[in-house]
C-alpha cells in the first residue's frame, strides 16, 4: 500500500523496518536519538534535522549518541560492521568527511581488497548533501565525486522518496561500505511509498521521463535534486518541441553505464546536471564515459550543467546563483540540439 | 594543575576598562537578542547560533588581548567577533548576506571573520579552529612580537580529535596558546557530563603537559583573571593554559532549536546568574561604577544594534558579479 | 590510577600456559630476524616494519585473548599477527607478495589481517585502529559475546586525533576496549619524550576517565599480570583500560633505517633486558620449564620459520587474474 | 648553471633558495629534521625519504618536526599562513589525506571566499603521491583527483627536475594555498636544472613532444610519471609512423585548457593517460573538457588510460598490471588512430 510521505519519513521508514527485520542493524549519530545525558527527554532531536526521530523508541539500545569525534564513531561503525553487526552511521554533514575521511577511504573501502577478499564491512553511512539551505561553503557541499572515486564504495544518491526508501533497504542489506547521500532540499519533498519493505538494487539507473513516442532528442543525466530541476526544464522545452530522455543514475557508484550508453545512442546529445564543483566531478565522470564509449553516436559536443568552481556563497541571491537552474538546463539542452555538426 | 571556580575582584580594573567590558557585553547580549528576533521573522536564512549568556567568556578573554594577538571561534561566533573588535555594522549585515557584511555576504553567520582584527572566523566545522591557533601562536613564536592565540570551543569540541591534537602539539612546541573551552553543558542536544569522560574538561590538561583551570563562566571577573595569567605566561613564553569556563546558553542550540532535552535551567541563570547583572551588582556595589553610567552604556549599546539592523536590511545584496570573485589571490 | 614497572611473578601459569608464550614470542623474533635477513637480499618489496624487542607485549596480551577477541594492529604488526594465531607460512607469503599469503599478495607486511583469528589487520595509517576497536568492543558489548577488543598503537600514534577520540569514545561507551600503548621511544626518528607532551602516555588515561597502567615491556610476565587485569574487568562490563608498554625495538623505524637518531640502547636492551632472556631465566630459575624444553621450542621454531621462507618463496605470484577481484562482495 | 641533479634535489634546493631569499618561510612536518628529543644526531632524517634533509642544519629554528598529529600540524601550517608566515608543510604521502582533509579544503581553501576575499592563505603542503613503490593500499594512491575538485586550492604534480623546483618556487611565492604533489617514483630521476632560483607560473602546460614537423595525429595529456611513460609510447608508436604530441599540464589547478584544446584542435584526437583510479578521475576531467569544447574537432573516441577501479595491491606481480604502461597508451593511442568515423 502506498502513500504520500516524505523523503525524511521514507528513510525514517526503511531504517525502522531494516530494524525490526534484523537485529543487527543498529543506528549511531550525533544526537541521532537526542539529550543523552541530558534532564529532559530521551529522544529530544532524532538528528539535526529530524530524519531518525522516534527510532530510539522503537529499538531501545540500539540507536546510539555518539559525542563529536566522527574518526572514532564512524570508524567505530567500521569496526563493529567487520564484528557481524550491521551499522546505519550518520555524518551529519558530508562536509565533516574532512574530519574522518580516513576511516571510510582507507580503512572501510580498502579491507575487502588489502584483505585478499577475506573481509566483509557491511556498514552505510548516512549523510546529508547538496546546496540550497543558505548553510554556506562548510554546510553545502556535494563531494560525491570524492567518494564516488574511491574503490571500494558504493555510492548513493536518491532525488526522491520512493527511491530513498529502497535504496536505503538496499544499502543496509548490502555486505559492502555504501555511502548514501540523502540531500538536505528534499527531505520536506513528498511522494508515493509502498508501507511494505522493498529493495531497490544498485547500479540500476531510473529513467524517469521517457521522449514522446519512443523519441527523445537529447539525454539529460541528472543527480539528486538535480532531477527535479531537469524534470521541470523538460517539460519547458517539451512545449517548445524539444523531447528530453531523463536519466537518474540512483547510485553514483555502480552507475548504470548500459542505461545511460544506450540512451545516448539514441539521442546523441548528452547533458550532465550536477549541482557539484566542476573539476572531476560526477558531470565529467558521465560525459567522459560516452565520450569514450559512443563516441561515434555523438552528435553534439557534451554540455555540463555544474556548480561554478567556487565554495557554496551563503547569501541567498548568490546561492541560487551557484545552483543550476531550469534555466541554465534548458540552454544546455538548447544548445546541443541547435548545434551544428 | 587544576583550579575551582573563584570569585576574583574587580580591584584591578579601571573605570574606563569596566565601562568597555560592560558595554562589549552588553553589545553582545543585544545583538544576539536582537538576532534571534529577526530570525523568527524569517528575513534571516540559515544556521544562527547564538551566544547569550556566554558573554563573559569572550570578554573577560579578549579584554587582554590586543591587534598582535588572534582568535579562532565557533559556529557560536557573534560574541567573540564583537569581543575582538569586530564592526557590528558589518557583522549584522553578513547575518542578512549583504554586500555590506564582513565577508561581503559570502559567509554568513558561521564563517564571520576579520582577520584585520585578528579574528580568524567563525567556523562551521567543530574543532576547526584549535589547529588553526597553533599556526597563529606559532607565528607570533617565530617572529617575536609578544602575541598569543586564542581557540575557543565547546564541550563539545573538546572530544573532537583535532582540538586533542592541537592540545598536545601547543605543548610540545611550547607555544603562546590558549584553550578557552566554553563548557556550557551540551552540545547540541547532548549534555557535557555524558559525552565528556572526565568530571571537566580542565581535567584533560595535564594529560597534554599544561596547566588547566576552571572559571565560573557567569562572572567576568573570574574569566578576566583566568585569562589573564594564562595571556601572561604565554607571551612570556611559558606556554599554553587550557581554561574551561562553564556556563549555560539562554538560546537554542540553534535557532529553530525546541530545547526538549532540558528544562528551566535557562530561567535560572538568567535570573541569578546573568553575567550583566552580576557585573552590574558588583561593579556598583564597589562603588566603581554607577547604574547611570551603565545605563547610559544601555541606551548607546540599544541604539547602535538597531541602526545595524536598519543598515543591514537597507544594504544590497551581492550579485551575479560577486559569485566568482574571491576564489583565489590569482588563478591562471 | 596510574600504576608503575612491576616485576610479576610466574606463579599462576601453567607449563603449558609458559612454553606457548614462549613458543609466541620466540616465533616473532625468528620471524622478525629472518624477514630482515631477506629484506637485505631484495627479496622483499615495499615497507616493513619489525617488531623484534617488542615481542612480550603482543604475548602479554593476547594470551588473555580467544576467538571471541578482536585486536587492531600498526604498520609494525608481525607480532601482534602472530600473537593472535595469524599463520606464519601465510604472513610469510604475504610478505613476499605471493598468492599463497594471508591476503593473498594484495595486502603486503602492513596489511597482514586475518578476520577468523580476530585479527583485523596490521594498519597502514597511524592511529587507523583504535576507532575500529572501539566497534568491535561495541559489536561484543550488543551482542554479550562477553568478547574483548584491543587496540595496540605506539607512542607517536598516542598524539593521533584519531587514537585520543577513542580514549573518550571507549569510556563513555563503556566499552570492553584495551587500548596498548607501545612506547618503544620513537616514532620514526622522533624520541616519545619529546613528542608526548606528558611523562607517561599512561598520564592520558585520567583525561579520559578510564585506568591507566605502566608496564616493563620486556617482562612478559609484567604484561600478562596487567593486561589479565584489564581483560577481566572489561569482560565483567567494568569498561576500558589504558596500558602502556614500554621497551625498545631492536631493528629501525623499518629496514633500511640507519637510526642516527640514536645511539646503543640496543644493544644494552638486547644484551640485559631481552624478553626471552628475561623469560628463560625467570621460569628455569623457578623450576617451572628446563632449558632442554625450551631449546626444543627454538628448534621447532626455527624449522618452521625456515620452512615458511622455502614455502614463501616457492609460491607463485597473484596474475592478471586477481587485479581486479576482491574489491566488493558483489558490484552492479 | 644547470647541472643534472634528482628531482628529490631539485626540491631540497627550491626549498632552500626560498628560504634563503625569504624568512618566513618555514618547513614542517613527520621528521622533516628528524630525531626531535633523541640522543643521535640532529637532521637525523629530513623527512622519510630524505628530501628536505640538510635544510635543518643551514636554517636552524625553521624546520620543525610534529608529532603524528597531521590535524594540528597541517591546521597549524594553515593557521600560520593567516598570521603572516609561508609554511611548506609536508604531508608524508597524500593516503594520510583522512586525517587531516578538513583543514585544508574546509579551512585553507575555503577562507578567502568565506571571508570574502580578505583572507591571503599562503601555505604548500608538499606530500607524495603514485604508485611503484610496493608501499600497498595506503601508501600509493593519487587522489590528485580529490584535491583537484576543491575550489580554492591550487595543485601542481610536477613531472621531473626542472619543472619540480620551479614549480615549487612558484608554489611558495603564491599567495593561495597549494598542494604539491611529488610523485615517489621521481625521486631519483635526474634531469637538468639551473642553479639559480626561477619559478614556472601555474597554469602553463609543457608541450614535452611535439608531433613531427608541426604534425600530430594524437594528443595526449599525461599527468606525473605518466609523462615518462607516454614519451616512451610515442617513440614506439613513431617507429610506426604515428606522431604523438604530449601535453604535461604541469599544474591540475589551474588547468591550462588552452593549451590542451588547441591541440585536440589540431589533431583531432585525445588519450589522457593518468594512474589514478577512474572514477572522477583526472583522467574524465580533461576527456569531458574536450567532449564539450572542442566537439567539432574530435575524430575518433577520447581515450582514458587509468589505473582499473581497485585499491593499489602490493604484489609487484599485480602492482605492475595497475599501473598503466606503455603498452595500454600505445594501445590507446592506435585505437584513436584507427578508429573509422
Ligand atoms: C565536525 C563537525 N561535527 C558536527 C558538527 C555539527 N555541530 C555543530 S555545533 C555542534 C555542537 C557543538 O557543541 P559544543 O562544542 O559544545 O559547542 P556549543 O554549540 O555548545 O557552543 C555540532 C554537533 C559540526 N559542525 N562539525
Ligand atoms: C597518519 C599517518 N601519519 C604518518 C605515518 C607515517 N608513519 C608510519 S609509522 C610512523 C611512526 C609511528 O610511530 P609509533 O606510533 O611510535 O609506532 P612505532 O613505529 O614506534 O611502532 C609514522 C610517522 C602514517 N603511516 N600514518
Ligand atoms: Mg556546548
Ligand atoms: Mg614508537
Amino acid at each position: 500500500m502506498a502513500r504520500s510521505i516524505t523523503y525524511r519519513e521514507a528513510i525514517n521508514e526503511a531504517i525502522a523496518q531494516e530494524m525490526a527485520r534484523d537485529e543487527r542493524v543498529i543506528v549511531m549519530g550525533e544526537d541521532n536519538a537526542g539529550g543523552a545525558g541530558s534532564p529532559g527527554e530521551d529522544d529530544a532531536w532524532g538528528g539535526v534535522l529530524g530524519v531518525t526521530k522516534g527510532l530510539y523508541g522503537k529499538f531501545p539500545g540500539r540507536v546510539l549518541d555518539t559525542p563529536i569525534s566522527e574518526s572514532a564513531f564512524v570508524g567505530a561503525a567500521v569496526g563493529a560492521a567487520t564484528g557481524g553487526l550491521r551499522p546505519v552511521v550518520e555524518l551529519m554533514f558530508i562536509d565533516f568527511l574532512g574530519v574522518c575521511f580516513d576511516q571510510i577511504f582507507n580503512q572501510a573501502a580498502k579491507f575487502r581488497y588489502m584483505f585478499g577478499g577475506k573481509a566483509v564491512t557491511p556498514v552505510v553511512v548516512r549523510t546529508m548533501w547538496g546546496a540550497g539551505l543558505r548553510a554556506a561553503a562548510q554546510h553545502s557541499q556535494s563531494l560525491l565525486s570524492v567518494v564516488t572515486h574511491i574503490p571500494g564504495l558504493k555510492v548513493v544518491a536518491p532525488s526522491n522518496p520512493y527511491d530513498a526508501k529502497g535504496l536505503l533497504i538496499q544499502a543496509i542489506r548490502d555486505d559492502d561500505p555504501v555511502i548514501f547521500a540523502e540531500h538536505k532540499m528534499l527531505y520536506d519533498v513528498s511522494g508515493d511509498v509502498p508501507e511494505e519493505s522493498y529493495a531497490i538494487p544498485f547500479g540500476e539507473a531510473n529513467i524517469v521521463r521517457e521522449g514522446s513516442n519512443g523519441h527523445a532528442d537529447v539525454t539529460i543525466v541528472a543527480i539528486g535534486r538535480m532531477v527535479n530541476t531537469a524534470l521541470e526544464a523538460a517539460d519547458e522545452l517539451a512545449s517548445s518541441g524539444i523531447q528530453v530522455e531523463i536519466i537518474d543514475p540512483r547510485t553514483t557508484s555502480p552507475l548504470d553505464t548500459d542505461t545511460i550508453l544506450e540512451s545516448v545512442e539514441n539521442t546523441g546529445r548528452l547533458v550532465v546536471v550536477d549541482e557539484s564543483n566542476p573539476r572531476c566531478s560526477l558531470a565529467t565522470d558521465i560525459a567522459a564515459l560516452a565520450a569514450q564509449e559512443v563516441f561515434g553516436s555523438l552528435r553534439a559536443p557534451i554540455q555540463q550543467v555544474t556548480g561554478p568552481h567556487t565554495p557554496v556563497p551563503f547569501a541567498d541571491s548568490l546561492e541560487d546563483l551557484f545552483i543550476p537552474d531550469t534555466t541554465r538546463v534548458a540552454a544546455a539542452v538548447k544548445t546541443v540540439v541547435d548545434h551544428v555538426g | 594543575m587544576t583550579g575551582t571556580l573563584t570569585q576574583a575582584p574587580a580591584a584591578e580594573l579601571t573605570p574606563d576598562a569596566l565601562l568597555d567590558a560592560y558595554r562589549t557585553m552588553r553589545t553582545i547580549r543585544d545583538f544576539e537578542e536582537r538576532v534571534h528576533e529577526e530570525f523568527a521573522t524569517g528575513d534571516i536564512p540559515g544556521f544562527v547560533h547564538l551566544y547569550a549568556g556566554e558573554e563573559a567568556s569572550a570578554t573577560g578573554v579578549c579584554s587582554h588581548l590586543d591587534l598582535r594577538d588572534a582568535i579562532a571561534s565557533t559556529h557560536r561566533g557573534h560574541g567573540h567577533c564583537i569581543a575582538k573588535g569586530v564592526d557590528v555594522m558589518g557583522m549584522m549585515a553578513e547575518i542578512f548576506g549583504k554586500l555590506t557584511g564582513s565577508c561581503r555576504g559570502k559567509g554568513g553567520s558561521m564563517h564571520i571573520a576579520d582577520l584585520s582584527k585578528g579574528m580568524l572566523g567563525a567556523n562551521g566545522i567543530v574543532g576547526g579552529g584549535p589547529p588553526l591557533i597553533c599556526g597563529r601562536a606559532l607565528a607570533s613564536k617565530l617572529k617575536g612580537d609578544g602575541g598569543v592565540a586564542v581557540a575557543f570551543f565547546g564541550d563539545g569540541a573538546s572530544n573532537q580529535g583535532t582540538t586533542l591534537e592541537s592540545l598536545n602539539l601547543a605543548s610540545i612546541w611550547n607555544l603562546p596558546a590558549i584553550f578557552v573551552a566554553e563548557n556550557n553543558g551540551y552540545a547540541e542536544a547532548t549534555s557535557s557530563t555524558w559525552s565528556v569522560a572526565t568530571d571537566d574538561i580542565a581535567d584533560r590538561a595535564a594529560a597534554f603537559g599544561m596547566p588547566g583551570v576552571i572559571v565560573d563562566g557567569f562572572d567576568f571577573f573570574a574569566v578576566h583573571e583566568a585569562a589573564g595569567e594564562a595571556v601572561a605566561r604565554a607571551r612570556e613564553g611559558g606556554g599554553p593554559t587550557l581554561i574551561e569556563v562553564k556556563f549555560t546558553r539562554y538560546f537554542g542550540h540553534f535557532e529553530g532549536d525546541q530545547q526538549l532535552y532540558r528544562a528551566d535551567e535557562v530561567r535560572n541563570a538568567r535570573e541569578n546568574l546573568d553575567c550583566l547583572k552580576v557585573f552590574r551588582a558588583r561593579v556598583t556595589g564597589s562603588g566603581q561604577l554607577t547604574d547611570d553610567q551603565l545605563d547610559q552604556v544601555d541606551q548607546e549599546v540599544a541604539t547602535a544594534i538597531a541602526a545595524s539592523v536598519v543598515a543591514a536590511k537597507a544594504a544590497p545584496k551581492p550579485g551575479a558579479d560577486d559569485l566568482l570573485t574571491d576564489v583565489y589571490v590569482s588563478y591562471q
